[in-house]
């Protein structure tokens, strides 16, 4: 087992000295470009340690759509970058400040070796109470089952999350269609990759939400993948994005919720609680939810990355 | 033949792994932009190739060959594309507008 | 009996639902925010009014089930029990606060009919979705922080209410409110991850993040194990963080000043209190045995700080509603109180913090609203140029004054019974102290009521009336404040339920023992006269109306006459030193040092 | 010394690193970037508290690699905390095109003050 | 085969990781993404190197999907660095704001 040691040896001094750079260098983009990198090599961190839907996840969102985010953003805040350096708080503040972090890591850092050993943990009894779910997969099945209520709340919470995006639209605007992505490209180069790359993306996307009741994989990672295709053919100017006003738009943002909370109603009658599966069904049912929510969810991040709604024409910039 | 597969897997794996060892060494001593760019997109497909290519024999599912293929194919595709459109930055007629301030950023911190 | 049937005949049919019960209030506002969205257009609130009306109601039926049961409503969501599942409960703590949240976010809801209306002819303005949509965001955050029992869940639940909050905070879209939103945002998210940090150690440790179990297993330790010490210590940071307890209060006022006021009356009165109550759960539910004195005394000394610190601040002012965010600075202070003074009277203490959360939550919300009513009609709201607004908005001034009555402590409202409560708390166990900091900051509340009140009252109006406000503003805000005066007369069998769910708290007979002679004349006037010197003290500070003219130099003579040199050259010194202690940077220190002074007292006392 | 605890300590520094940078990085993406750096070290504790806990049961011979109530959870965190990245960015992105900063404090005069409103304003003087 | 594959994982790792030195030194934006875009082909060879010593076979998705992804990272860099020159667009009217977007300009008020 040594040499997954050094494996592992590797990827953590590689995570340190990145997350390192992303706080020490100077200019924000090459601080965000680190940490596109280091998003990248978490995914390893967490195949290495038996996280592969985790790993999933942090590829996709950590390194896909985060990175688009803070590479836009570092690019439109870098004419106001230079500023930034005269509320920089004085160097004995930063060496206490320093100081008292590093008293806090180290304390963490025995606290994680104080951890009870053996681990106690769920797993067992994760495993016991999986068949009634139906689905193989057991972190579908704590998602979707036995923690509902989480991943219910939390494919809410994406909503006020997107309400706080597009809050920030000047008034005029407002209805329009969102405006932060880049501006079409005219290059050849972009436009047949997101001719070429969405298919498959939406293949893998979906293949991620039907393996994810029994393999790895499940609705958010899936709808990610789908809102980096989608995002991909926006920037590329082969479609535009859809107007904040658009009834149809906001239907299909707030479905998956809506099915999600009717289904868990529906068992309130059907299996004598609220969000429980009746007996039999729970599998088909999962699988429904987990694809309304995907569509949703894949909508409500794509948005999220897109922006506030500026003036109607994308390229007619905002006053 | 199990032999035979092994030696294969181990020959180009390593292969892969210095074709890696020759992007980075490139990335690192050549000279521009433009440079670093061709030698890396070169290198590290072909490490990538030739690591699937090692790892071929060792999968016995041929769904599992089929994604290791697949993972090949999409670093190819998309390689060429960002290859081209950096390419593109960094020949564009007013490159010096496009890279002056990351070259101001740049000198900066050096 | 037959006053508690005439109490449950209405809601029978939601009672007989058991637990299931607690699945409207936590669902409802999840509905309200999705169907806005895909609503939208303009009758938009009064859709949200019926909704809101809902949830009173079932509010009011689980605050009736928890009272007339006798014990807190439990239910596993799923049919799933934990460790695995995630169970929702409603003890009497949480019932109070579902209860009050319903009452003010409905309040509220009247309120901002008006303000946040969509003018004839746009089919959908961006300030009444984003603040309808948010509203019920909050509300949604808010009743699943009050009722979930999974420190996980709760995570999430925290997180609903910031992001719900913090666009509420920029609505107007002016570069300070968007400076003051992204701040709160800011440190909230470090709150949250400080949480989140002390629940995953939680689950390492314990390998459960039910509160009842984590209970339980804590309870069969010998002692602390040191990860438990650490997440107590980051957990209560955390949410410190998030409640905006001095010396972490940097974001609270400019976020709660410049935000419209149906928002600022939400975010004062409500928002801060979701974060407190977790603190409350952490120490009162998953680690009863652990709050030792040296930490209750560092919780203690902080809320005493803010109350002196946040009271000093607000008699500085120049806007009202700085003034007013500044005072909830000072009465979230109020609410640490019960920690040093819950070691040997648990009951009196929590009954008198949720007496206090109650009771500024209701004033709180009359006065910021009050306050937006002010600067809607006068077009400003300088405490200075407030003069004779008493003329203008009567009603509103008076709703002013009521509450401001409430935040002061005067008989009968919420605030003087809580101030009964936690003295007779300090009594019980001898901390001399922190009573002498509750008469200082009653003292310190007057006098900024009374110039502001003194301003409003004096005068000529001294400005024109840029707009009238509705009559239901008006009302709904008087409403509030009398609300709040008013609940020191509820009947004590009503306190019963703050101590429903939790062994050995028995709220009604504390509360009857402390009452006893509580109210009276005589008692009446020992309170108040303290008051009336102070009042009388201010008054002499204002500009009359004969003496308009020079006002300014009027006042800076009074000032310099009557208070001395040392008490402008002390606000100048305590001003400097709030704006220190709000800089980003020095309110990250202090969060980093109290965290390993609470992990460290912690663990002192283990 | 095993994986996992080496990701453990690393998460450790992960938290304190974020920390610092969260505090004491002036610009407000690079807070925004700083938060994300403790929340993935907080994840990543989370993520070996998973992994011991399968740990401990594969030991046992029962074939379980990682206990997924943990994992559960932070994917749920991991979408969370990318909904507050994008408000934060949201925010600032408005604040920088309309006030022309991207800091939290005004350059040089420290933190917005609420005494900056407070001289009177004469205006009124009716 | 396990160790040697372990191994190949953490040599590629290593090469990899010395081209962040690139990262470090710049000059260029693209120089550093082209570091970042190394370390990403290289991660996805150390994935796949990893999944198929261990044996799980959906490691090889991951690596899919850190593929995929990283081509939309690249994509967003290429596309987020001309927008400070408003390069590619006809006009550069977003940037109105103080300072706009030139070294120069800003020095001078």
């Amino acid at each position: 087992m040594t040499s997954a040691l050094v494996v592992d040896a590797a990827l953590a001094l590689l995570v340190l000295g990145l997350a390192l750079w992303v706080i020490s260098t100077r200019a924000a983009y090459s601080a965000v470009v680190g940490f596109v990198a280091y998003g990248l090599l978490m995914a390893i961190v967490w195949v290495r340690l038996a996280a592969v839907d985790v790993a999933m996840t942090e590829a996709a969102l950590g390194t896909g759509l985060t990175g688009l985010l803070l590479l836009g953003a570092a690019a439109r805040l870098a004419p106001y970058e230079a500023a930034e350096v005269s509320s920089r708080p004085g160097r004995g503040l930063r060496m206490l400040i320093g100081l008292l972090c590093a008293a806090i890591a180290l304390g963490l850092a025995a606290v994680v070796l104080m951890l009870p050993d053996p681990a106690p943990t769920l797993a067992l009894l994760v495993a016991e109470n999986l068949p009634p779910t139906g689905v193989g997969n057991p972190v579908t099945g704590v998602l979707l089952a036995h923690r509902a209520i989480d991943t219910l709340l939390e494919s809410v919470v994406l909503i006020p999350a997107l309400i706080g995006v597009w809050s920030v639209a000047a008034d005029p605007a407002w209805g329009g269609r969102p405006g932060s992505l880049p501006r079409p490209q005219s290059g050849s180069a972009l436009t047949l990759l997101a001719q070429v790359l969405p298919p498959f993306g939406i293949l893998i996307g979906i293949h991620l939400v039907w393996n994810g009741a029994d393999d790895p994989g499940g609705k958010f990672q899936g709808a990610t993948v789908l809102a980096a295709m989608w995002i991909l053919v926006l920037i590329a100017g082969l479609r535009e994005p859809p107007a904040v006003r658009d009834q149809r738009l906001r239907v299909l943002l707030v479905i998956g919720a809506l099915v999600f909370i009717g289904i868990g109603v529906a068992g309130i009658w059907l299996a004598d609680a609220f969000l429980a599966y009746p007996e039999g069904y729970a599998k088909p049912l999962i699988l429904a939810i987990e694809a309304v929510l995907t569509l949703s969810i894949a909508l409500t991040l794509g948005l999220l990355l897109a922006g506030p709604p500026a003036n109607d024409h994308r390229s007619g910039g905002r006053s | 033949m199990n032999l035979a597969l092994d030696i294969l897997t181990i020959v180009a794996v390593s292969l892969g792994a210095i074709f890696f060892l020759a992007g980075t060494v490139g990335l690192l001593r050549f000279p521009d932009t433009l440079t670093r760019l061709h030698a890396l997109t070169k290198a590290d497909n072909l490490g990538l190739g030739l690591v699937v290519l090692g790892l071929l024999p060792q999968v016995s599912a041929p769904l599992a060959a089929l994604g290791l293929l697949a993972v090949w194919l999409l670093a190819l595709l998309s390689g060429a594309t960002v290859g081209q459109l950096l390419a593109g930055t960094a020949s564009a007629p007013d490159q010096d507008r496009a890279e002056t301030p990351a070259r101001h950023a740049g000198a900066s911190h050096d | 009996m037959d006053s508690s049937s005439l109490l449950v005949s209405p809601f029978t049919s939601l009672i007989e639902l058991g637990g299931l019960l607690l699945v409207i209030p936590l669902m409802l506002p999840v509905i309200g925010l999705l169907l806005a969205l895909m609503l939208g257009g303009r009758f938009l609130g009064r859709f949200m009014l019926l909704l809101l009306l809902l949830g009173l109601i079932a509010a009011l039926a689980v605050a009736t089930a928890v009272l007339t049961g006798g014990d807190a409503l439990l239910y596993h969501l799923g049919g799933w029990a934990p460790p695995l599942g995630v169970a929702l409960k409603a003890d009497g703590l949480s019932a109070i606060l579902l209860l009050v949240s319903a009452v003010v976010i409905l309040a509220v809801g009247i309120y901002a009919q008006r303000d946040f209306r969509v003018p004839p002819g746009a089919p959908e303005t961006r300030a009444s979705l984003v603040f309808w949509m948010l509203l019920m965001g909050v509300w949604a955050g808010l009743n699943a922080a009050f009722l979930g029992q999974d420190l996980f869940t709760l995570f999430v639940a925290l997180e609903l209410l910031t992001f719900s909050a913090v666009p509420l905070v920029a609505l107007d879209g002016r570069a300070e409110t968007l400076a003051a939103a992204l701040r709160y945002l800011l440190f909230a998210l470090l709150g949250s991850v400080l949480y989140l940090l002390g629940a995953v150690l939680f689950y390492g440790t314990y390998a459960t993040l039910d509160i009842a179990l984590l209970a339980e297993r804590i309870a069969g330790a010998p002692s602390l194990p040191p990860p438990i010490v650490a997440a107590a210590a980051l957990m209560t940071v955390g949410l410190l963080a998030k409640t905006a307890l001095f010396p972490l209060h940097l974001w609270l006022p400019p976020a709660h000043a410049g935000a419209p006021p149906a928002a600022s009356a939400i975010l004062s009165a409500l928002v801060v209190k979701a974060s407190f109550f977790l603190i409350l759960r952490i120490w009162f539910d998953v680690l009863p045995g652990a709050l030792n004195p040296m930490t209750a005394q560092i919780l203690g000394a902080l809320g005493a700080g803010a109350i002196l610190f946040g009271n000093l601040i607000a008699l500085r002012q120049a806007r009202l509603k700085l003034l007013i965010a500044y005072s909830t600075v000072a009465q979230i202070g109020y609410l640490f109180l019960i920690f040093p003074l819950a070691a040997s009277a648990e009951s009196l203490a929590l009954t008198g913090g949720m007496l206090q959360v109650v009771s500024h939550a209701c004033a709180k919300a009359a006065m910021f609203m009050a306050a937006g009513l002010l600067a809607g009609t006068l077009g400003h709201d300088r405490i200075r140029d407030l003069g004779g607004s008493i003329r203008v908005l009567p009603i509103t001034v008076l709703a002013f004054g009521l509450a401001g009555l409430s935040l002061i402590g005067i008989q009968p409202s919420g605030g003087y019974l809580t101030k009964t409560l936690l003295t007779a708390a300090v009594d019980g166990t001898g901390q001399w102290w922190w009573g002498l900091v509750m008469q200082a900051g009653g003292l310190l509340t007057a006098a900024y009521l009374f110039w502001v009140l003194g301003h409003a009252l004096s005068g000529p109006p001294s400005g024109q009336v840029v707009a009238r406000p509705g009559r239901a503003q008006e009302l709904v805000v008087l409403a509030l404040a009398l609300a709040a005066l008013l609940l020191g007369l509820l009947p004590p069998a009503l306190f019963d339920l703050v101590g429903v769910g939790r062994a050995g708290l028995d709220a009604s007979a504390a509360v009857s023992t402390a009452m006893a002679g509580a109210f009276g004349w005589s008692k009446l006037w020992g309170d108040v006269w303290p008051i009336l010197v102070v009042g009388l003290l201010v008054l002499g500070m204002l500009p009359w109306p004969d003496r308009q003219a020079n006002a300014s130099e009027r006042l800076a003579a009074t000032t310099s006459s009557v208070t001395g040199h040392w008490a402008a050259a002390l606000g100048a010194i305590l001003e400097r030193a709030d704006r220190g202690l709000r800089k980003w940077p020095v309110a990250g220190l202090s969060l980093l040092v109290l965290a390993l002074a609470l992990a460290a007292a912690i663990a002192t006392g283990s | 010394m095993n994986g996992p605890t080496l990701f453990g300590l690393c998460g450790a520094a992960l938290v304190g690193l974020g920390l610092y940078g969260l505090i004491c990085q002036p610009g407000a993406l690079r807070k925004i970037l700083a938060f994300n750096l403790i929340g993935s070290g907080v994840f990543l504790l989370f993520g070996v508290i998973a992994k011991r806990g399968g740990g401990a049961l594969s030991a046992a011979g029962l074939g379980v690699d990682g206990d997924p109530v943990p994992q559960a959870l932070i994917i749920t965190g991991l979408v969370v905390a990318f909904a507050a990245t994008s408000i934060a960015v949201a925010l600032l992105l408005r604040l920088a095109e309309i006030s022309g900063r991207s800091t939290l404090e005004r350059a040089g005069s420290g933190s917005h003050s609420p005494t900056h409103e407070r001289a009177p304003a004469p205006e009124r003087a009716a | 085969m396990t160790e040697f594959l372990l191994g190949a994982a953490a040599f590629v790792l290593g090469t990899v990781a010395l081209g962040l030195i690139r990262l470090l030194r710049g000059p260029g934006h693209a120089d550093r993404m082209l570091a970042a875009q190394l370390l990403g082909t290289g991660g996805v060879a150390a994935l796949l190197l990893l999944g198929v010593a261990t044996g799980v076979g959906a490691i090889v998705e991951v690596a899919l999907l850190l593929a995929l992804l990283a081509a939309f990272a690249s994509v967003a860099f290429v596309s987020g660095i001309h927008r400070p020159d408003g390069l590619g667009t006809a006009s550069g009217t977003e940037h109105a704001a103080p300072g706009s977007s030139d070294e120069n300009k800003r020095d001078t008020p």
